[in-house]
């Protein structure tokens, strides 16, 4: 897709580099904005990291050992929605801050004091959150948010003022994602370099744009969901109440249309990053260019419209039920597609294994696994079964992991000689690797036996007849979990030296981004590049 | 739990399970997949679950080999040059239509296999003669009421001390069940929402507060099925474990008028007329409490703030005025702290419940029961009233304030 | 509610909706030239058509075809 | 007009979006308490709004200065129209939200309480007394109520808006014939039948509570009433605010028939919200 010629590159900008706080607080520039919100994810990354250890040091034996009850569903909740918001998200909307200016060309994001605003509000968001978790800990601040991260009433509604405050951190969170995503959107679809059509456009840039659709779409939703929940908590409202002739399934309705879509928020910026990472490390060409574009906006069309698929023990109608069956397992079909042109970049090229390579076969083959969960999730006389059991935790962990958060340390592994200037430590690297894939199958595998044997998710305590296979997966986790201080380390190591990158870090890569140099000065394409497309490839 | 012991048990297991090999079959000891159905929905599902593992597990392993082959064999270390015209070639250009009709294939295949059995688990049969066991979800217990029979029971988890290796798999009353039955089950919470969930018998519905969600099932084997809430429903989710107890119908009938019998004498001695002793009182009243109230309110009174005020006089009560305000009204909430109020208003939020608040009516117990209740909870926590509430009180505020019951 | 009335209400409201998005588009493809009133056009119709439909809507509580509730 | 700069405009680093966050945080985080009964939520709501005004001031002001040097070339320009396409977007979810929950509440939990459909069981066994049209409350509620007649105040509101609406054209066209009266008056206009239009929707909320008993807490019909008028209220005050701000710049001979992309977005804009309202008067009112 890229053989893009550039004739004309013009570096250097017109103002200076500022300095001091000022740089970072009133930031404008879409590579400082991109690095402060890859710090902030790793921030939460091990803030939600250090839950899940907790939870797993819980659940390593029966009985209560830990954890108070409401503390440990606090923790559930959290968990999730800090991974989600905190972690995932904002590492993905970071690396689109970065690369995608870059990819296609343009000076900066479109709407560059709109860009930190949203940055900011996340970590407005990332505070109230905090609040909400400390609140119960003072006095006369009540029960912790004990409901998971789905808030399904009436639970959420006798919940203490903690709730309160993680609506509003909802309300922070959708304003910040919406503004980021109008961003994204005006910046691939205005500020593309002459010459570059949409269908010569990165595929990571493809990915984040339907990503950020899916975000203005679905975030008002959800905003308004805990709006409802705000009222029926605090003035007698009866959206959720059925004595005021509500229902509590409305709520669910409303959370899942944006619950769903959000997997695939998560999922598709990672999608995007291993569209670059195979054709680099295969050494030719991706495959199915268009097809896997065409996939990825099937992904988003389809995935708005099957979200009751999380509520088939709800009591939904046998035609509503059968209706969601079918289009959820018709997402299979993209979503196939997606792996398969991924499989067929690497057959027949020339393969290395580094890093981000070895990451990206990890994923293929992982992500395969979840994905084919998902279908026998999808499929609904199993899902009786495996609703809200530890099958449906091992499910979504296989399909998330792979799928978001190690597509994202894909993505850094890649791109960090480019941010930073410096190689990475290879041997590092791959120990982090393998760190990571025996530990999360080590975590997640026998989470499905636990699951079919009939353990329900989001208890504190067990019968000691699932006893052997939570012991298993809390070493495995324990391993993921220490696999990220050798992140931790890695990523610091290259920020503050190692050998020099030159401009063009992979010997395969292509795109605009590895014309530039590493890591790119300040203002970067301020005159816009002229691209060219190669005969062969119009 | 000793942890020295559990590790060992673990490396013996893990001995085991590598021994086996991981996707091998149901092991009994230590249930890597389904425990054996006793319903013929369950027995469906299990087909079912069995035919979608295999096909995953087949494209699972294709993947994999496709995958693997072109590892070894298409890597630059062994010197092959990358096909830069493999894209375009005629595998390139319909591979888009090719790869999503194979998937579609398969696709169709699983669907089109659950679609009948979904049939069957969804629509409950209309027939007349159906049993009908309505289940209510509590926090955190659960109630079974035989609609046909006129019989309650309340399920209550059974504490480690008592249920040994069936903590959290034991309850103090099952749910009683008639084999080769045809029964509807009502699901209903009278809180939050909950998940009633037996893997045995086929069918998981959620308990959703005000409203009524149905399954069905028909039992075909004797025996006892466990499982547990399958929805977070606060603080004590893992605390609401499932037993059914699946029985001959003549054993059932048997079981019924047994109950039928305790449940009259309990109603007969509540409705004796009889005067009761402070003690007697306080002593009913403990247990009651113990067993209905102090999931909430705990079991020292001091309550769970803001959702559930403690019964304690001088209590502090930090909550919304959604929460305070009927008590503020009722006269048991003053300055910011608890009071105890007027019995009359302390029988009525018992019976009656308070609506908007999590305070549910109680008015299912009988008068005795409530009278010890509001006895107990009158003395106890240091409150030390000395009111006597007697059975007698409870029959006039029942009167005077309930509704009438629908049903 | 009669079928005669709720169709052209139902049209005129799609349509209302339509121009009214129509009027976005134009609104970022004009970058207010000054030769072209696209926007300011496709807004009056927008504005006519509204009053139509509420004119629509009395005439058809008036005849009866409608009956808002609570009166 | 100076002449177009040949490229994009990068702003200078700017205090404006922290000061926007830590105000919306202020406004946000005193809710929060607030709704508790926690005494220093209204002093955060209020500090709030203070900065988040003073902000509007500076942000606006900086974008307007901006503007008026020229910095801005036609690609700007199109970058804050797709922005705004985007947002609004947003915002036409947001009140699809809550027509999609009354629809839902009319309609599925409607027939489920009143023995229709998938959980008609919940009638039969839990509502048997439970019957019931639209306007209503719900099978647990006692308190009656009257509700809200579509031929008084709103349907002359009605007329109030459609009117705002065909004033603000005028002023469009005013401001396309380089009519700067017509301009000015118009939005006078407009922004005066906006007020008039809030204070009688608050005039019409206070008869609901006193003489209608109709209130947040009378169940479903309350609560859909009141989320979704309430919702549309608020965006007809901050059109009216913004319609304010450019009035403000219109008697500062800000606009030229080429240059006017502000006052055509909240033209726009206050278009929107007049046809959300036509939904409401449909759907909350009417039917």
């Amino acid at each position: 897709m890229n053989h893009a010629t550039i004739a004309h590159a013009h570096e250097g900008g017109h103002h200076g580099v500022p300095h001091g706080w000022r740089r970072w607080l009133f930031s404008t520039n879409h590579k400082d904005i991109g690095t402060m919100y890859l710090v902030v994810s790793l921030i939460m990354l091990f803030l939600g990291g250090g839950m899940a250890m907790l939870i797993r040091a819980e659940l390593f034996m029966p009985g209560i050992q830990l954890l108070q009850p409401d503390v440990y569903n606090n923790l559930v909740t959290n968990h999730a929605l800090i991974m989600v918001f905190g972690a995932v998200m904002p590492a993905a909307a970071g690396m689109a801050n970065w690369m995608i200016p870059l990819m296609i060309g343009a000076p900066d994001m479109a709407l560059p004091r709109m860009n930190n605003m949203s940055f900011w509000f996340l970590v407005a968001a990332a505070l109230m959150l905090v609040i909400s978790m400390v609140v119960p800990f003072l006095p006369g601040g009540g029960t912790p948010v004990n409901t998971g991260w789905t808030l399904y009433p009436p639970l959420s509604v006798q919940v203490g003022m903690s709730m309160d405050f993680l609506i509003f951190t909802v309300h922070l969170l959708g304003i910040s994602s919406i503004l980021a995503s109008i961003n994204i959107i005006v910046t691939i679809l205005n500020c593309r370099a002459p010459g570059m059509g949409l269908m010569d456009m990165p595929i990571f840039c493809w990915s984040w744009l339907v990503t950020a659709f899916l975000l203005i779409v679905i975030l008002p939703p959800f905003a308004g969901a805990v709006t409802m929940l705000l009222f029926d908590r605090h003035f007698g409202t009866s959206f959720f109440n059925a004595a005021g002739g509500g229902d509590p399934q409305l709520f669910q309705h409303l959370f899942w249309f944006f619950g769903h879509p959000e997997v695939y928020v998560l999922l598709l910026p990672s999608m995007g990053i291993l569209g670059h990472i195979i054709p680099t490390f295969a050494r030719k060409p991706l495959f199915g260019y268009q097809s896997t574009v065409g996939a990825m906006l099937a992904v988003g069309t389809i995935g708005l419209a099957v979200w009751a698929h999380h509520q088939y023990t709800t009591g939904l109608s046998l035609a509503a039920v059968t209706y969601f069956m079918i289009g959820t397992i018709v997402i299979s079909i993209p979503v196939g597609l997606l792996v398969f042109n991924y499989i067929a970049t690497m057959w027949r090229g020339a393969m290395t294994f580094e890093t981000p390579m070895l990451f990206a076969i990890g994923i293929i083959l992982m992500f395969s696994f979840g994905g084919l969960t998902g279908v026998m999730l999808a499929t609904i006389p199993g899902d009786i079964q495996y609703h809200d059991s530890y099958f449906v935790v091992a499910h979504f962990h296989y399909a998330l992991i792979p799928g978001a958060l190690l597509g994202l340390y894909a993505g850094v592994f890649y791109w960090l000689p480019k941010w930073t200037g410096n190689m990475y430590d290879e041997r590092l690297g791959k120990i982090f690797f393998w760190m990571v894939i025996i530990g999360f199958n080590l975590t997640f595998f026998p989470q499905h036996f636990l699951g079919l044997a009939g353990m329900p998710r989001r208890i504190i305590d067990y019968n000691p007849m699932f006893t052997e296979f939570n012991m298993i997966s809390s070493i495995g986790s324990f391993i993921f979990g220490a696999a990220h201080l050798v992140f931790l380390y890695v990523i610091v190591k290259t920020v503050r030296g190692g050998a020099r990158a030159g401009d063009q870090v992979w010997e395969g890569a292509k795109g605009l981004e590895w014309t530039l140099p590493s890591p790119p000065p300040f203002h970067t394409f301020t005159t816009p590049p002229q691209i060219k497309l190669a005969q062969s490839e119009a | 739990m000793h942890g020295g012991s559990q590790f060992k048990r673990l490396m013996q297991f893990l001995a085991v399970a590598l021994f086996l090999g991981v996707a091998g079959h149901v092991h009994a000891e230590y249930g890597i997949n389904f425990p054996e159905p006793a319903t013929p929905s369950a027995r469906d599902i299990y087909q079912i679950h069995m035919r979608t593992m295999t096909i995953a597990t087949v494209l699972l392993i294709i993947v994999f080999a496709i995958v693997s082959y072109s590892l070894y064999a298409h890597r630059k270390s062994r010197g092959f040059t990358p096909d830069q015209n493999f894209h375009r070639g005629w595998f390139g250009r319909w591979s888009w239509v090719l790869v999503p009709l194979l998937v579609l294939g398969v696709d169709m295949t699983i669907a089109g296999s659950a679609e009948e059995v979904l049939k069957r688990l969804w629509l409950v049969p209309k027939d007349k003669d159906m049993m009908e066991v309505k289940i209510t979800g509590h926090q955190w217990w659960w109630e079974y009421e035989y609609l046909d029979q006129g019989v309650r029971v309340e399920s209550r988890y059974v504490p480690q001390e008592k249920a040994g290796s069936l903590y959290l798999r034991d309850v103090d009353n099952p749910l009683v069940l008639p084999i080769n039955t045809k029964i509807r089950f009502l699901n209903t919470s009278a809180d939050v929402n909950h998940s009633f969930w037996v893997p045995q018998l086929g069918f998981k519905k959620d308990a959703i507060a005000g409203y009524i969600t149905e399954t069905w099932a028909v039992i075909d084997k004797e025996g006892t099925y466990r499982g547990q809430c399958a929805q977070l429903c606060g603080t004590w989710h893992a605390r609401m474990p499932i037993v059914v107890q699946a029985v001959t119908p003549e054993k059932f009938t048997a079981w019924v008028g047994a109950q039928k019998t305790r449940m009259a004498a309990a109603e007969a001695e509540a409705a004796s007329g009889k005067v009761w002793s402070k003690e007697d009182l306080l002593e009913k009243g403990r247990d009651l409490y113990n067993k209905n109230c102090s999931a909430c309110h705990q079991l020292d009174g001091k309550g769970l703030p803001p959702a559930f005020p403690p019964l304690m006089a001088g209590g502090g009560f930090p909550a919304g005025e959604n929460m305070t305000k009927p008590l503020q009204e009722r006269g048991f909430f003053k300055d910011g702290k608890i009071v105890v109020g007027p019995v009359p208003k302390h029988l009525d939020i018992v019976l009656n419940g308070i609506a908007g608040t999590p305070m549910q009516p109680w008015n299912q117990l009988n008068d005795l029961e409530i009278a010890a209740i509001v006895t107990y909870e009158r003395n106890a926590f240091n409150n030390n009233t000395g009111d006597v509430i007697q059975p007698a009180d409870v029959a006039k505020a029942r009167g005077a304030t309930a509704p009438a019951k629908s049903d | 509610m009669a079928m005669t009335f709720k169709l052209p209400a139902l049209i005129l409201a799609a349509l209302i909706v339509f121009v009214l998005a129509e009027a976005l588009y134009f609104l970022s493809k004009d970058h207010g030239d000054k030769d072209k009133t696209r926007v300011a056009r496709a807004l009056s119709v927008r504005v006519s058509l509204a009053l139509i439909l509420f004119l629509l809507l009395i005439t058809g509580a008036f005849f009866g075809f409608i009956h808002p509730h609570g009166i | 007009m100076s002449q177009t700069p040949s490229n994009y405009f990068l702003p200078d680093p700017s205090p404006w979006p922290i000061v926007a966050v830590a105000s919306v945080f202020s406004i946000l985080f005193g809710a929060a308490l607030a709704v508790n009964g926690l005494f220093p939520g209204g002093i955060f709501i209020v500090l709030g709004f203070a900065l988040f005004s003073y902000l509007l001031f500076s942000w606006f002001g900086d974008v307007v200065r901006e503007n008026m040097a020229g910095l801005y070339n036609e690609r700007v320009d199109s970058s804050f129209r797709q922005g705004m396409i985007w947002f609004i977007t947003s915002e036409v979810f947001f009140f699809l939200t809550f027509f999609g929950a009354l629809w839902y509440l009319r309609n599925v939990s409607a027939d489920w309480l009143t023995g229709k459909g998938y959980l008609a069981g919940t009638h039969e066994v839990l509502y048997n007394q439970f019957f019931s049209v639209w306007p209503r409350t719900g099978p647990g509620l006692k308190e009656e109520f009257t509700p809200m007649k579509a031929w008084g105040v709103p349907a002359f509101n009605t007329i109030v808006l459609l009117t705002s609406g065909a004033t603000i054209t005028w002023a469009h066209w005013g401001l396309k014939a380089e009519n700067r009266k017509l301009l000015i008056r118009g939005l006078i206009a407009t922004i005066f039948l906006g007020l008039l239009f809030v204070t009688l929707q608050a005039w019409e909320y206070q008869e609901a509570y006193q003489q209608l008993n109709l209130t947040l807490k009378s169940g479903v019909y309350g609560s859909t009433f009141y989320i979704l008028t309430g919702f549309h209220g608020m965006h007809v005050t901050v059109g009216a605010i913004m319609l304010a701000a450019i009035l403000g710049r219109s008697f500062k001979g800000h606009f030229t028939p080429e240059n006017h992309f502000a006052f055509e977005a909240v033209a726009w804009y206050w278009h929107f919200v007049d046809v959300v309202w036509l939904g409401l008067f449909i759907f909350v009112y009417m039917l």
